[in-house]
């Protein structure tokens, strides 16, 4: 019988866990079966949550996304409209499932699960509070990215299998589009995992304690966010489902409650972004008594994803959608560079850091570091003025203006490399 | 920075200017020159403080400069990489890296540089330039810069796996070299082409670098570490190895892995029976002649063996019977010496004569080894080294100066040929005093000259240990002195046979400057070794505490080798030798000088003997008679003609033939009965060649099947084997 | 029978289906996503062996980019391999007696040695060892920095080979 | 606990079934299949060794890594290569592939 | 260790399972009205002409391509960044030249213009 007093209110949430524990213990269940299954309620109870919180977070985008526009958004269903979103489920359970003709079956039914899979599992290893944590595995991050690995898999397997060229046009660029962002998020991603040392979620948040990385390496928080927007495809990066273009992308032919299944992973991975960059940039649960208050934990963890999320919103809501060779020349000639340069700015310094000034303190690291990011920004974007203004020059010495117009300094190396390749 | 430090930089700066000079200053002359020079003027004289240092150390050779790190994990341990400097490498460092760059800057000169450059060149490169700057400058300073690198890396080298790396990139850059001029054809078909000189060069040495490796996967098997250190200056690894008995009856494994290094050294040295390449490779330019085939590259083949003496002569004291490595080294040097310099007498080429002649004193050097003589060797090295490069450079001057003449005349004829030449004295009088100086010191004329001493030393060590090998020895040094006054004389002295040797005209100072440097060491660089207890010389160099050449050297064996008591009659001997060579020389060549056309007033006396010679004893028809083309012979007729289109082709032919034979004759004798079989057999015969065919499908997929096929089989007699079902 | 058996046993079972599915399947995309499935098991193995950095680089390599690719070279090679049509070639028989035959071999070869049990010794490498190792002249920094000099290559040659020649 | 020589046993398996695809598939795509199918069966084993022989020696995990590199890089130049032949010869067809066949 | 691997195997399970779930009350709950012309491709009420299979660039290919490249590259730069703290000056700049070989091939590519959109 676990004692309340060892655990205080503060971290009630896992005293019951605790007790559910003994109490199956006790009904003589042998012991390894006991740990699987708290380990099942607890997951159980994780994903739930996880697959509820979209639920509310389409109320509230679509809310958001309203005051934006100046408008109302849901108010009839329920008090702020607040059941808006359930009576959507219910619309779709009480939709007709459709297969089109000459889908492929399995893979067809198969896609939407892999798609939510590739999202719900995230939450594994995102630590909610100092005492709540999933899996502390030691490959955290890269599990992270290998999971959202999955997610461009099931997209792949939805848009092919509908048999449709929307569809599958719209997967094409959907993986292109994801596969690109990877890139840089990845590289972004080594950021943190440098000043932690240590690839384990949990461990990335508990050194945040006295600083949050998004001081230390706000090119790679920015990056990150941003990279990850377009990895949900999010406006401005909203191409796999350019409703103008390729009508809905991928899931163009799904209905009822797999398209449901669909959606549910775009809110929901917005969603879980937005707990990643909290978790890994923002100091995930950190905050005044977090580590005594375990609870406390939990409310700072879910405020600053909300932020994030609202920012995401906010983006979607505000950026016009960008052109698809802008899309990818933004990324591989401006991202890409400047995550590596991120990267390896961060590392000379902490080098340098720790091979002369190794007692240093977090505030010094933090100001040198905050310091060289800028730096690295103001040089980069020096580069580009300079290589658009020469783009500019021979724009208008009679090419095209949509090539001087194109972001990132590549074009002044294709000229000079090969000036006729331009037209 | 400390001094082993220092010694792993030698090598460097010639490598970083290979790589600067391919990969940035090819397009610029000056630049690659410029490069070229300068850093191996620093590996120059990072070597000459090391050598200083050396030399002003108490007890140098008892302690050593070293210094390594390990390279190549093995499964127990690992090889090191290291440097090393005794009192050997000392020496080495001192004249090497010299000559590197005398000769480098000699090049300078000899491309023509600053001249412009010939249009004709523009087009066809690869062949030597028309009076025009070389057209391939930078990529000639960029070889000549790799291949210092190789030779200063075998000379520091600590084990001798390093050293044998050092020595292939030679092998290397010699093949480069001496086909510089891959473009160059001539008229008659049987003038070797510097291509096919390159190529005979690399495979000759070849044939000895396998048998090295040999030697040394041997030696490393046996003591299972390659360092010199610890292999040539450890009393008992020694002794262990020279107890040992070898695969080969009779021979320890001291002696086994000799044999083998010596073969490496016949290769690279040019030694008979593989001296063959040497002569050809004076299809290079002069300065690469110099460089690779007289002061250096061959020069490490003796390097290597003085090195590696204490291993040859494993368990060898003075007085003993030599060990069979140094017997070989003994009778094939000494054999080499003479049959070099009987070749050298007839050549008309000034090169080839050269090239013989370094055949010989290389020979010198390997007998002087043979017989225990290791500091007598070693001396006459460094000695060799500087006036043969002098000797190389000044014939160099020469050509170019004759080329001049060529060029200016239009006249078509060789200009290597000495009996094109005459009179250059007047034309040419640096050159000539150069090169009067190194011939004589070459020819080993008395006192004065480096090359004296040293041979007389060798000579004195061998009246000692074996008196075959001292005359032997005695009648090469005559002939020597012989054709080097020969060679004077053709060339420099009478009147010009030419109207090209009129207008031949004395070289640029870039040429002559290095000339003049090597002539001075030609002449000096014997005062360091005269014997202590020679009358009078000896006594005032000791007091002048010149000539502690004897103690340095001998400083780098365990037991310090104790001189032979002087003794008059080599010393007669060679005195004798040099200066009687000499005087008949001059007798015959230089006394009623030839006229133009005359022939070589050798031939009518000699005879068939001087046809023989001139032929150097026909060893490359002799060579392409057993092995080149027998080997085109099996490859052409044996095993294409007859394997191929008799054996086989004729096997399935034939049973066809046979079949359809019988088939007709039962034909005529039962129609009806029995007409299949045969006929079967003759489709059988049929089907096995197509079936044979199927084999040859271009498909990748059924050759891995038959790969794994294979592959399968193999696994599964390894498994009867494991299950101890097969024995 | 031992849970980490059984647990070994369903997971090694789904590897081979699916990896056969791979190698016999006529529609390629199929191939393809058994081919996950293969990839996705294996990682699940890597587990099982304590090597979960392993593990984690399989998914993010292998299927997160590898089968990726390879899907995308399926779609655009598609239409000249119309489902329908043969995929194997002629030799296939002879390439599965083959196979069945390295198999027997190996198998008969790799269980007639006793091999060691599990050490039960704590196996929790961390990580940063695996990059000290990498890193660390005395370990593996040649292959490292080779490892880079190939991708790079792999890298130039691909674009070389499959880009747009204009 | 499992004993090694079942992960071996699984990693020939998985060698032989790829093996087999490489042997008769006639997609060259489909034959890159059965190349990284061995591929894996090679890291299975490397892991498993490592897990069994040498737990305490990173070495195991190091060379792993490495096979993985050489696959990736295997895989994109093998596929570019295909790609580029079915863009010049609109085939992806090994057998088809014979230009420089006899 | 182990059981937080097992946390994340069962979470796996839980994954596929979960949306397995509404799905399968829709099944049960939806209506089920066939009709041919639902079942039709949906290209905006237009009749769907050819196969779904489109020509497609080869510039997704190559994108995926650097990206493998990329993602390779992560395998050998997470373990450097993990430990890289603990690395002393000659180790961790091993990393930085690693990338700058990479950022190499990306220039390449870059120059080669295979990064276009076009």
């Amino acid at each position: 019988m676990p004692d309340f007093n060892d655990y205080g209110i503060g971290n009630i949430i896992v005293y019951l866990w605790k007790l559910l524990g003994w109490w199956i213990g006790s009904l003589g269940v042998p012991e390894p079966w006991v740990t699987v299954i708290v380990t099942l309620v607890a997951i159980v109870s994780l994903a739930t949550m996880a697959l509820l919180i979209p639920i509310f977070t389409i109320w509230l985008e679509r809310k958001l996304a309203a005051r934006f526009q100046d408008r109302l958004g849901p108010n009839r269903a329920g008090p702020y409209g607040l059941l808006q979103s359930f009576a959507d489920v219910i619309k779709l359970l009480g939709k007709e499932d459709i297969t089109p003709t000459g889908a492929d079956k399995i893979v067809y039914n198969l896609a939407p699960l892999v798609g939510v899979l590739s999202v719900v599992t995230l939450w594994a290893v995102v630590p909610l509070a100092s005492t709540m944590v999933g899996a502390r595995i030691n490959v955290g991050v890269l599990y992270v990215i290998g999971i959202s690995g999955l997610g461009t898999i099931a997209i792949m397997m939805g848009g092919w299998s509908s048999n449709n060229k929307f569809a599958l046009l719209g997967a094409f660029r959907t993986v292109a589009q994801l596969v690109a962002y990877e890139v840089p998020m990845i590289v972004a991603l080594m950021v943190p995992v440098l000043l932690a040392g240590s690839m384990n979620v949990a461990d990335i948040v508990e050194r945040q304690d006295s600083m949050w990385y998004l001081w230390m390496a706000p090119i790679a928080a920015a990056l990150f966010f941003i990279t990850s927007v377009a990895e949900i495809g999010r406006a401005p990066f909203d191409l796999l489902e350019a409703e103008s273009e390729i009508v809905a992308g991928y899931h163009i032919e799904y209905t009822g409650m797999k398209f449901g299944m669909w959606m549910l992973t775009e809110f929901l991975h917005a969603f879980t972004i937005a707990a990643l960059t909290a978790t890994l940039f923002l100091g995930g649960w950190n905050g005044p008594f977090a580590k005594e208050f375990p609870l406390l934990g939990l409310v700072y963890f879910f405020i600053k994803t909300f932020a994030v999320y609202f920012v995401v919103v906010w983006s979607r809501s505000t950026f016009p959608r960008i052109r698809i060779d802008h899309l990818l020349s933004l990324n591989w000639k401006f991202f890409t560079p400047l995550a590596l340069g991120a990267l390896v700015v961060t590392s000379l310094v902490m080098m340098v850091m720790n091979e002369f000034a190794a007692s240093a303190s977090v505030m010094a690291r933090t100001v040198t570091l905050f310091a060289a990011n800028v730096a690295l920004l103001w040089f980069v974007f020096e580069l580009i003025r300079r290589s658009a203004r020469q783009a500019r020059a021979e724009a208008e010495g009679g090419h095209d203006e949509e090539h001087a117009s194109h972001g990132g300094d590549g074009h002044h190396d294709e000229h000079g490399h090969a000036p006729a390749s331009a037209h | 920075m400390p001094i082993e430090t220092l010694i792993w930089l030698i090598p460097v700066p010639p490598l970083l200017s290979f790589f600067l000079i391919w990969l940035f200053a090819n397009r610029n002359k000056a630049l690659s020159h410029t490069i070229a020079i300068v850093l191996m003027a620093i590996s120059w004289i990072i070597s000459l403080y090391v050598f200083l240092t050396a030399i002003t150390t108490e007890h140098f050779g008892a302690e050593v400069f070293g210094h390594s790190v390990p390279w190549l994990p093995t499964g127990d341990g690992a090889l090191n990489m290291g440097v090393m400097v005794d009192p050997l490498t000392a020496g080495m460092l001192f004249f090497v890296p010299l000559t590197c760059l005398l000769i480098f800057i000699y090049s300078v000169g000899y491309h023509n540089f600053g001249g412009r450059l010939d249009p004709h060149d523009v087009h066809s490169t690869g062949s030597p330039a028309h009076n025009g700057v070389e057209p391939m400058y930078s990529r000639f300073f960029a070889f000549l810069s790799l291949f210092a690198f190789g030779m200063l890396l075998l000379v520091v080298a600590d084990n001798l796996l390093m050293m044998f790396v050092g020595w292939e990139i030679m092998g290397l850059c010699s093949y480069l070299l001496i086909g510089f001029w891959h473009g160059r054809n001539y008229d008659d078909p049987k003038k070797i082409t510097p291509r096919q000189a390159a190529v005979k060069a690399f495979m000759t040495t070849r044939v000895g670098d396998v048998f090295m490796m040999l030697g040394i996967v041997y030696l490393y098997f046996h003591t299972g570490t390659l360092s010199f250190r610890e292999i040539l200056y450890n009393e008992d690894v020694l002794h262990h190895l020279a107890e040992t008995p070898s695969y080969i009856v009779g021979l320890s494994v001291a002696a086994m892995v000799g044999l083998l290094l010596f073969a490496g050294t016949v290769g690279k040295s040019a030694q008979f029976p593989l001296h063959v390449w040497l002569p050809d490779a004076m299809e290079g330019p002069t300065p690469v002649s110099a460089m690779i085939h007289a002061a250096t590259m061959v020069s490490a083949g003796v390097y290597a063996m003085v090195r590696m003496f204490p291993l040859m002569s494993a368990g060898w004291h003075h007085g003993e019977a030599l060990t069979p490595p140094m017997m070989a080294m003994g009778f094939i040097g000494a054999f080499t010496a003479l049959f070099a310099s009987t070749i050298a007498v007839a050549q008309r080429d000034v090169k080839k004569v050269l090239a013989y002649s370094t055949i010989s004193q290389l020979g010198y050097m390997i007998a002087a080894l043979g017989i225990g003589a290791y500091i007598a060797a070693a001396f006459h090295l460094i000695t060799h080294a500087f006036f043969k490069a002098l000797l190389f450079l000044g014939s160099g001057s020469v050509i170019h100066g004759v080329e001049h003449g060529v060029h200016h005349t239009h006249e078509h004829i060789d200009p290597q040929d000495m009996f094109n030449m005459g009179a250059l004295r007047k034309k040419m009088p640096i050159t000539f005093w150069t090169f009067l100086i190194g011939g004589f010191a070459l020819s080993g004329f008395p006192f004065v000259t480096a090359g004296f001493w040293s041979k007389d030393e060798i000579l004195a060590d061998a009246f000692v240990a074996n008196q075959l090998v001292f005359w032997v020895l005695v009648i090469s040094a005559f002939l020597t002195a012989f054709y080097t006054m020969r060679q004077i004389a053709l060339t420099f002295l009478g009147e010009p046979r030419t109207h090209s040797a009129e207008h031949a005209q004395e070289t640029a100072w870039t040429m002559t400057t290095p000339l003049v440097i090597l002539s001075f060491f030609a002449i000096f660089a014997g005062f360091v070794g005269v014997p202590e207890h020679f009358p009078a010389l000896g006594e005032l160099f000791h007091n002048l505490n010149v000539n502690r050449f004897h103690e340095f050297i001998g400083g780098t064996l365990i037991e310090h080798p104790e001189a032979v008591e002087f003794n008059v009659f080599p010393l007669l001997a060679s005195i004798v030798v040099g200066v009687g060579g000499l005087t008949l020389g001059w007798l015959v060549y230089g006394w009623k000088p030839l006229k133009a056309g005359q022939p070589d007033p050798l031939a009518k006396p000699l005879g068939p003997i001087y046809t023989l010679l001139e032929n150097k004893y026909y060893f490359d028809e002799l060579y392409d008679f057993i092995f080149v083309r027998p080997a085109r012979w099996i490859s052409e007729v044996l095993v294409y003609q007859v394997m191929d289109k008799n054996i086989i082709d004729g096997f399935l032919h034939g049973v066809a033939r046979v079949a359809v034979a019988i088939g007709i004759f039962f034909k005529g004798a039962e129609k009806v009965i029995i007409n299949d079989p045969p006929d079967r057999l003759a489709d059988f015969t049929q089907w096995l060649g197509r079936s044979f065919r199927v084999i040859q499908t271009g498909r990748i997929q059924s050759y891995l099947l038959i790969v794994m096929l294979v592959a399968v089989a193999f696994g599964g007699v390894y498994y009867l084997m494991l299950s101890g079902l097969v024995k | 029978m031992s849970i980490s058996q059984i647990l070994f046993l369903i997971v090694g079972a789904v590897t081979l289906i699916s990896a056969v599915l791979v190698v016999t399947m006529r529609n390629l995309v199929h191939a393809a996503l058994c081919l996950i499935a293969t990839l996705f098991s294996i990682a699940v193995l890597f587990v099982l062996l304590d090597a979960g950095f392993m593990a984690a680089v399989q998914v993010v390599l292998y299927i997160g980019a590898i089968a990726i690719l390879i899907i995308f070279a399926v779609m655009l090679t598609r239409r000249v391999m119309a489902d329908g049509s043969e995929q194997t070639n002629s030799q296939w028989p002879l390439g599965l007696a083959i196979a069945a035959a390295a198999l027997a071999s190996v198998a008969a070869l790799l269980n007639a040695p006793v091999w060691p049990a599990l050490p039960s010794v704590d196996t929790s490498l961390s990580i940063s060892a695996l990059g000290k190792a990498l890193a660390s002249p005395d370990g593996y920094v040649v292959p490292f920095q080779i490892a880079s000099v190939l991708l790079t290559v792999a890298l130039v040659g691909a674009i070389a080979v499959a880009g747009e020649k204009k | 606990m499992v004993p090694l020589n079942w992960y071996l046993t699984l990693a020939a398996a998985l060698f032989c079934i790829g093996l087999y695809g490489v042997l008769s598939r006639r997609n060259a795509v489909a034959i890159l299949m059965g190349v990284e199918l061995m591929m894996n069966a090679v890291i299975i084993n490397l892991v498993a060794f490592w897990r069994y022989l040498q737990p305490t020696n990173i070495n195991g995990q190091v060379f792993a890594v490495i096979v993985f590199a050489v696959a990736a890089a295997e895989a994109s130049v093998g596929l570019a290569l295909i790609i580029s032949i079915y863009r010049r010869r609109n085939s992806v067809i090994a057998d088809e592939m014979n230009l420089m066949k006899w | 260790m182990q059981a937080d691997w097992i946390f994340v195997g069962l979470f796996l399970l839980i994954g596929i399972v979960f949306p397995i779930v509404p799905i399968a009350a829709a099944y049960v709950l939806a209506p089920k009205k066939p009709n041919p012309a639902k079942y039709e491709t949906y290209e905006c009420g237009i009749e769907t002409v050819g196969e779904a299979w489109v020509q497609f660039k080869v510039q997704y290919y190559i994108f995926a391509l650097v990206f493998v490249v990329f993602d390779v590259e992560t395998v050998f730069l997470f373990p450097w960044a993990v430990a890289h703290n603990a690395l002393p000056l000659y180790m961790a700049i091993q990393g930085i030249i690693f990338i700058f070989l990479l950022a190499e091939g990306l220039i390449y590519v870059w120059r080669k213009g295979a990064l276009e959109w076009v």
